[in-house]
């Protein structure tokens, strides 16, 4: 079964690969469902002028914001980056490139890209800066705006449990980018909180089926929350 | 006098109809889900993947698998669903949502409507935004009436970078409710105390008054 | 909760409103995982000049292939009709118009129609009589096909289970378009299995979230097999 | 002699590499999985929604709800997924599919293939040939090589209605392993006891032959 078992057992394995001006699509949204470890293994290994694709760049120190400290970002195309600093400094200061994307445009450009399908339309961002540069066309009295899709040389995602072939189940709303993004990578790594043996995860109830996922890797994870808000049980 | 934040959420909420799907926005959108009225049951859509969004959790229910759209640690009711991200815009875009309620720097009396950037001094990005002003079936936009210095959000031309065109129905304001159809605002109802004039002064855009303009009716 | 109670109690009230001249979508692929009841019901009701959208139309005297016995279908859109003498009857008489679409092509054009996306550029049918009249283009070295979505003024799917808000689960290799479907129409009728409380479901397993579906009716289900095969245990 | 069904599933099988995800059609290719060669493992995909296909069932396994692509009773190993055919075509449009054996009623020296309709004949449907040939990586084509009346089908250009373009890298007949490049077919092998003459008058396109052809070598 060699052909088939992914699991690695180190983030060098995990990630091995990976070279200065890829693209890597990460799942996640905000610290939500994102891989931990992975992002920590790319920022150990200092890879530089990396495309990074996900709805959100982390926040200063945690998630893909680490990747900011050292400048590995080059272009991050996501839809939402309010919650960090270094992220608007080096925004503004030129050092980052940045292609803001609406949140659902981006999950469907990430889907077609998995999915074969090279540009959709849609009305999302038709008479916005969005559509600026873009194909537009009226189909039946609506006006939408051609969108191409998004691939990556590498997509990182969390999920919950993963057996050896790949197969993954996402927990809660961390699933969020995820499904999406494993589709997307030339090689999909996916870091998870428990593998389980063949057979366990039922057929039909599998969200990214192992076909999409090149690596699995075991791991811990801090799961920071962004907004704690609590009601008087 | 002004509507408080609370009063705004208060009026928005009796927009809602019985099994409506909801998706509100940060900020005053957030507030009408305590307002349902009674013998009235909506779900309220969360976009980054839920369907049945519930209260917030009591210390014990916590969960950092488990947010909102605003990044808020929440709950599920009986009967959500949990899904994609990608699932969840295809319920926005393909109009599933009955009723989107969201906020905005700008509206103007073509409907159009600028929520997102303000250039050179704010660059969040756009989020769900677009996607939910292009998708939902009805588009409410809750803003106060003008900004601090006291100049009308309610325009003839968005001056700020577009979130959407032509989207926006309904809005309401601290001080009005108002209707957005062939190229001016119809106002509706006002807020308890405040005058038509009051409003007419604080509306940029083409603002139309039909008749006797009543006030807005709290239950 | 009025609103959300979806559960209709006859096929009348599951089908009401349909007319003649409507577009149904119907789930399945083959006889495998039909809405048998909802079939027989437009049957029942006798509506004419339907454009039927569905992977197969059924067999001869089971599944959609019932339709045809009244001439009930102006157009049929499937992938593949290898299995009904009546439907080549009507097909070569030149009483039943076809369009006939690559299964994955009509897959997507389903789900797009469902998600707001109303074409999309596919590399399958290139080159082929399926891409005849269709804008074509060239897109990274590869040629593709501009597809225009599909939507219904009627879906009609078979699950498994389903709560009273409409969320479905399918069972096995019955999913199949089932969950296409049931987002593309204006109105989805789902026929299921067995209706179970709220909170029955576990969420993030759930096939198709009720948003899409406006009835649900319980039913029987005769799930008749085309090809038997059989090993010896 | 020409080989058999069987000879040719073996023949295809020896192109098979562990950890490959493979669609196979019906008829022939069908044949493939009784094939694997030992020590390696690959996972079969039906296209209506199943990875991780196993055998037929037993007379106790068979469920209606659980078919392959054949519309045929069937069952899933340990560590399948089943999914919607969207997402099964997603999977196969996308390029995750590995390899894909499927018949043709010709094949051309381009890499053309028709095998879907025969006008005035015989219009089933495309079913998911057009996808697939579209989608997978690499496209084994297994056909006897001349129909029944000996005319070939392995032709300079299709005459029948395509069912994809430049797709087909691989041909598996009865009489020969075949590789389509620089527009003709490659003689790579021959059947046992087939002579090469045998091929080059069978075959009507254009064929190229390197130096000594060897005989295929089942294990």
């Amino acid at each position: 079964m060699a052909g088939f078992n992914k699991v690695v057992h180190s983030y060098d394995e995990a990630m091995a690969g990976l070279e200065n001006g890829m693209t890597v699509i990460a799942g996640g949204f905000g610290l939500c469902g994102i891989p931990e470890g992975l992002i920590a293994q790319i920022k150990k290994m200092g890879t530089r002028d990396l495309t990074v694709v996900s709805n959100n760049c982390g926040v200063d120190g945690f998630g893909l914001g680490v990747l900011l400290e050292d400048r590995q970002i080059k272009k991050m195309v996501a839809s939402y980056v309010g919650e960090n600093a270094l992220f608007e400094k080096q925004l503004l200061s030129g050092e980052l490139e940045v292609e803001l994307t609406p949140q659902g445009t981006l999950a469907e450009k990430i889907r077609a890209g998995g999915a074969g399908i090279p540009a959709f339309f849609t009305a999302t961002g038709y008479g916005t800066p969005v559509a600026e540069g873009k194909e537009t066309r009226e189909i039946n009295g609506r006006n939408y705006v051609l969108e191409p899709s998004i691939t990556g040389d590498f997509a990182i995602v969390r999920a919950w449990k993963a057996d050896r072939y790949g197969n993954l189940v996402f927990r809660h709303t961390a699933m969020n980018f995820n499904p999406m993004v494993a589709t997307a990578g030339k090689i999909t790594v996916a870091e998870v909180e428990e593998i389980v043996e063949p057979g366990e995860l039922e057929p039909s109830q599998i969200h990214t089926p192992g076909i999409y996922v090149q690596r699995v890797i075991q791991a811990k994870f801090e799961k920071r929350i962004e907004r704690r808000m609590v009601r008087q049980g | 006098m002004a509507l408080s934040r609370e009063q705004v959420a208060m009026r928005v909420a009796q927009e809602l109809k019985d099994g409506y799907y909801v998706n509100l926005g940060i900020g005053i959108p957030t507030l009408v889900a305590n307002y349902v009225p009674a013998g009235i049951e909506v779900m309220l859509q969360s976009e980054n993947g839920l369907l049945g969004m519930g209260p917030y959790p009591t210390e014990a229910q916590i969960d950092a698998d488990m947010i909102n759209a605003g990044k808020e640690t929440v709950t599920a009711i009986k009967g959500a669903a949990i899904f994609s991200s990608a699932e969840s815009f295809a319920m926005i875009r393909g109009g599933h949502v009955d009723l989107t309620v969201l906020g905005a720097f700008e509206v103007d009396q073509n409907g159009n409507i600028a929520s997102w950037m303000i250039p050179g001094k704010l660059v969040k990005g756009m989020g769900g935004a677009m996607d939910l002003v292009a998708g939902a079936q009805n588009i409410v936009v809750t803003m106060t009436h003008a900004d601090k210095y006291g100049a009308s959000k309610l325009l003839d031309a968005c001056t700020l970078p577009l979130t959407g065109v032509g989207c926006v129905k309904k809005i309401v304001t601290d001080l009005a409710v108002l209707e957005v159809k062939d190229g001016a605002f119809h106002l509706l109802e006002r807020a308890p105390g405040i005058s038509v004039e009051e409003i007419q002064q604080k509306t940029a855009g083409k603002l139309v008054i039909n008749g006797e303009i009543p006030e807005m009716v709290f239950a």
